[in-house]
């Protein structure tokens, strides 16, 4: 297969889902005639039919809700957000709900559901649209979150979220859908659960994911000038954290950088760095480095907004300060 | 033969949602009481006045249909026909509950009878009930979803988006709305708009109102078994106010001072499990001895349901974290 | 003298009304052109062909009164007074902005004429609305608060708690739902139960509805200002539909591949501005000549206003710091 | 003043503040004819009449969002939610109005609003009504966070709070209403953004706040008993987070123990134990050590809702692992 981008890779996963499983159908605000905000389910209304490409009124809680009751009710549902800072109208739904049903039952309902959301600052959205609340789902029991950064994870997540007999939330950062990459022909799924590394190397760890894994990249590039080698893991899922391939990469580089794209206060490198530090503190040769967006609402503003999501210099700066590399 | 036969068997029936309510009606007292000795904790709220609603109508249901209820849920549970001992072994929380003891009063499920929940967000279960109602339009399976939710929950966003879906999609889904006149201590006419009248609610989505009278189970089946023809035959939602009652405070930590005795003594008059049992005594159709002996059965059901769950044993730690993830 | 007066200041007012809408509309088109060069980003929604609704309900307003609306904002921000050069810095982000450039193009905000938004998640904006009612009625200013909001935003569940609230409390609350038959790429009809009549919407809640053609600023004006009239008189709050259409796609972002050329050429035939024009020339109260030099005056505001917006500062980084807190 | 408990305190800052300032209101569920679920508003209704003390239907988008509105419009609203669980229903008004108004004006909105929340584990609601949010609100820019442990503390946050010119949460925990303190006789406040050191020590700094509070004073008696001397800070607001005092602590002690009732996972010591040791690493003797709740939905067992929570024997285990003590 020649590169393809994220979007394309998401469309073929929700293609080839539709056309495998009768029981899969996708749910969401725009997503038939107008083909989804961002065009990931364009052309499947003509190809499946208003029946399995089913767009929704604004009602949020209510289609995010009838997912979750068509997939107890025994289908796949996969359910759009149009974005994830729409999601709020539905968190009680997510949680008290789709998350909390088997618990709540003793173990006697599943809920197989798949959401997705675009996500993330950068393009001038401003502050009601931009935020990134992957991380506070990430921290709900009977949740799964799943962030790619290519286009073979997203294929390849998608289909195991699709597999997966619990509900699995999917953040796509806005900038990404154009991000291009190879896809294996053969047929491959990328486990839930799973971090990836990226990049190998021996002197730093750099743990990100989603957009900041490009930031992490141009992080590592330069570093490599100085003839700092830094290992980069891509986490991929948020939930469940792979503690373990980050832990083995901290105590072999003994320095670490956590870089995402949330505000830095109650990001979820906060709680990753409180695990390092708790499960290899006498690897670490200075504090575990945290960077993220700064803590303010998204300004409108180009330049605000740019000056305020962590860039791979600020990056370098804080590792710098921390280590003297 | 054909007349008697139907006598017989519509006496066995009726004589059966007597039999039903009073067992809820057990039920629920006997749980009172047993809060009250702190065997069962956090919040309990009883349903007794309203056993008219649950057992009318989900006596009209088939297997295959959907029930999907709040968290005043031990009626509709019973009704569906979960086992009182596993019920109350709920409340009590221990390892034998309908949900391991994991979810308590406010969240019975029994998946095997299509029981979907016991909610205790306020109208957070309708859309759930959409949804389930979309699995079976999906699916073909002829079912439907019967969902149960009290005045209050009219007010919460989540009932307006769900008609709407619901009537959008023509989805065989049935509200059936328990007006029982007090969202906690709050009167249903300082909280809504039309002073506590219900009967416009589906006006904006084309879905009309059906309104019973909730202490009388025949009128409530009626209603019920007509609504759920119409859903069930493709015609899209409905939706039923049914008019109540609710003889306990909200739940057991409330001391109920915000409603007159009168009203309370006024409602009482009207029993929806005397009013059956007077009118079928009335026709005769059944014997005071045959009533007592009805009531006697249900509270040996309900003393044993008791006698189980004090002797289950609690969940063992490792439970914890269990039914989490598949 | 008299009738000569009331007729000079009729004409006056009619031509401010032409006016304000060719302003709008001009403002929104030369924003386009500003978005595809890059000067403007984010989401641009254009206000084109609804700006009789903006302009005929806000010009009956006082200055005591709020007005709120969703992130199609601009118009109403024109017609609640915004200088057009502050708008269209907001749109370009800069430091002169009416935000400083910090909620740019769906986030207009002008306290000092009680214009509380531009809000970008539909519906939210809702409760907002009732709150600065609340006040506006605990004060005893006599103000009452408009709030605009698109067909899509009925079927959020914030739109029914608020009408209920309002009715409950009695607020002195309008609810102008500017129907333009699309919310983004779904037509009305598939989105909402009754096919995209929105009439019954406040049936719930007893509160009418008033359906007006919003192409027609006199029409709307009428309606508008009886509305108004009635909720500030202490009857609750009032609901009125406008029938009307977007000219332009979505956003700036939408090919438009949901609906037809010859329904958008159909509204474009009743364009509320020539609508007024043309009604004004045939009623002899305008000369070809005098509505020429409006639009040429508005061209100049706006070019005016472009001007300014290029030419004013980017904010300082500092800024990205300020007006979180008080 | 006699001792009096957390509720009376409470109950008696509305009083005050409906009494001298006209333009407050109070406004939620049940409040009024009921008296408030714990009875905080017990009373107001009839001495301050249906105008100031208004019953709201439930619809929390709505009612919290009106009182936003209200107090844009120049009043000084304290909007109760009968749960903070029922808050998630509101979200999206407290997140993309209520805090970010100022922001997306240019400063030219305030927002004066209190609400307040009882939430918490503990009482057998189970896993819909028992979680702890407060740290994701406690992440919004634009958002303030208290959480009282006493009924002096409840009294001063809710005078700051109500002084205060910006949205502020108070979180009030269900099982400390009948908690029972002094509180001074003569007019104080509390300052919102400032910690407060329940107990001087020198060999462990213990962070937390809320019901955490409780066992923490437990833990601290516990290790006296051993001739551990713990310092313990009570954080009391939870953004702006008052780290300084935290960090003085720290490099005093050169250990920590972090405890809260949250999940572990996610919850807000992940934040702290990532800043302390951005901080103080050079000061520690060991990881930074937290104790939250188990990773679960709360179950309504009693046995197994107990073995969820945090208990001081746990606390004190983890002390002992990391720090040998
Ligand atoms: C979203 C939400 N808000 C508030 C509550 C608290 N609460 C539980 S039951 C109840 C009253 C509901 O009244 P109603 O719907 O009339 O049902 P009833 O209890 O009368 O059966 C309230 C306010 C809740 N559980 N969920
Ligand atoms: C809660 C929420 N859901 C979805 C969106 C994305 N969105 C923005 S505008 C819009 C369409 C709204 O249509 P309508 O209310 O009819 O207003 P119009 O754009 O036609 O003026 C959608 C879906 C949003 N901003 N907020
Ligand atoms: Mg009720
Ligand atoms: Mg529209």
């Amino acid at each position: 297969m020649p590169e393809i981008n994220i979007r394309d890779a998401l469309q073929m996963g929700h293609h080839e889902a539709l056309e495998n499983d009768p029981d899969v159908l996708i749910m969401g605000e725009d997503i038939g005639a107008y083909g989804g905000a961002y065009s990931v389910t364009a052309g499947l209304l003509d190809e499946f039919g208003p029946e399995r490409v089913r767009d929704t009124p604004i009602s949020e809680a209510a289609f995010v809700g009838a997912g979750i009751g068509a997939a107890v009710g025994g289908l796949k549902p996969i359910v759009e957000y149009m974005n994830l800072n729409f999601a709020l109208l539905a968190f009680d739904q997510m949680i008290n709900i789709g998350a909390s049903l088997r618990y709540m039952s003793g173990g006697q309902v599943s809920v197989p559901i798949v959401y997705r959301a675009p996500t993330g600052g950068g393009i001038q959205l401003a502050a009601t649209h931009s935020r990134s609340y992957e991380n506070w789902l990430a921290a709900i029991p009977g949740m799964k979150v799943v962030a790619p950064s290519t286009p073979a994870d997203a294929l390849g997540l998608l289909r195991s979220s699709l597999l997966d007999p619990d509900p699995v939330l999917m953040v796509e950062h806005v900038l990404m859908y154009q991000q291009k990459g190879f896809v294996p022909d053969e047929h491959f799924i990328v486990p839930i659960g799973l971090a990836d590394i990226k990049r190998p190397g021996s002197d730093l760890t750099i743990v990100s994911y989603h957009h900041a894994m490009v930031t992490a990249m141009e992080v590592a590039d330069k570093l490599a000038a100085r003839d700092v080698s830094a290992e980069v893991i891509d986490l991929r899922t948020l939930r469940p954290l792979d503690m373990p391939t980050v832990i083995t990469s901290v105590k072999k580089t003994n320095r670490v950088l956590l870089l995402e794209e949330n505000l830095k206060t109650g990001g979820i490198m906060g709680e990753i760095a409180a695990q390092i530090q708790e499960n290899a503190f006498d690897f670490l040769d200075g504090p575990v480095v945290r960077v993220g967006a700064e803590d303010v609402p998204h300004p409108y503003n180009r330049g605000l907004e740019q000056s305020m999501i962590p860039s791979a210099d600020k990056a370098i700066a804080a590792v710098s300060a921390a280590y003297g590399i | 033969m054909q007349a008697e036969a139907i006598d017989i068997s519509f006496k066995t029936e009726l004589l059966s949602l007597y039999q039903q309510m009073y067992l809820i009606r057990e039920f629920e007292e006997r749980s009172g009481e047993m809060y009250t000795r702190g065997h069962i904790r956090g919040f309990l709220h009883l349903y007794s006045g309203q056993e008219a609603i649950a057992v009318g109508a989900i006596s009209t249901l088939e297997d295959r249909d959907y029930v999907v209820t709040h968290y005043r849920d031990h009626g509709h549970a019973l009704a569906r026909g979960m086992d009182p001992k596993h019920a109350m072994a709920e409340l009590f929380g221990k390892a034998t509950g309908s949900s391991k003891g994991k979810g308590g009063s406010m969240h019975l499920f029994q998946a095997s009878r299509n029981f979907y929940g016991g909610h205790a967000i306020v109208a957070g279960h309708l859309p759930l009930a959409a949804g389930l109602a979309l699995a079976a339009r999906y699916k073909n399976t002829g079912g439907v979803a019967l969902v149960f939710l009290g005045d209050g929950s009219v007010n919460e966003g989540e009932f307006h988006e769900t008609m709407n879906l619901a009537a959008v999609w023509n989805l065989p889904l049935v509200f059936l709305l328990e007006n029982n006149l007090y969202g906690m201590g709050t009167a249903v006419g300082r909280a809504h708009a039309r002073g506590g009248d219900f009967d416009m609610a589906g006006a904006p989505y084309g879905i009309a109102c059906a309104v019973v009278d909730g202490m009388d189970v025949l009128a409530v089946r009626e209603v019920a078994r007509a609504a759920i023809e119409k859903t069930r035959a493709g015609n899209g939602p409905a939706y039923i106010e049914a008019k109540t009652f609710r003889f306990r405070g909200h739940s057991l930590a409330d001391p109920v001072n915000y409603r007159s005795h009168e009203e309370e003594m006024e409602w009482r008059k009207k029993d929806p499990i005397s009013l059956l049992g007077d009118r079928l005594l009335q026709q005769d159709l059944t014997t005071e001895l045959e009533l007592l002996e009805i009531r006697e059965t249900q509270d040996d059901v309900v003393r044993e349901a008791i006698r189980f769950a004090e002797e289950s044993p609690e969940p063992t730690e490792d439970e914890l974290f269990t039914d989490i993830y598949a």
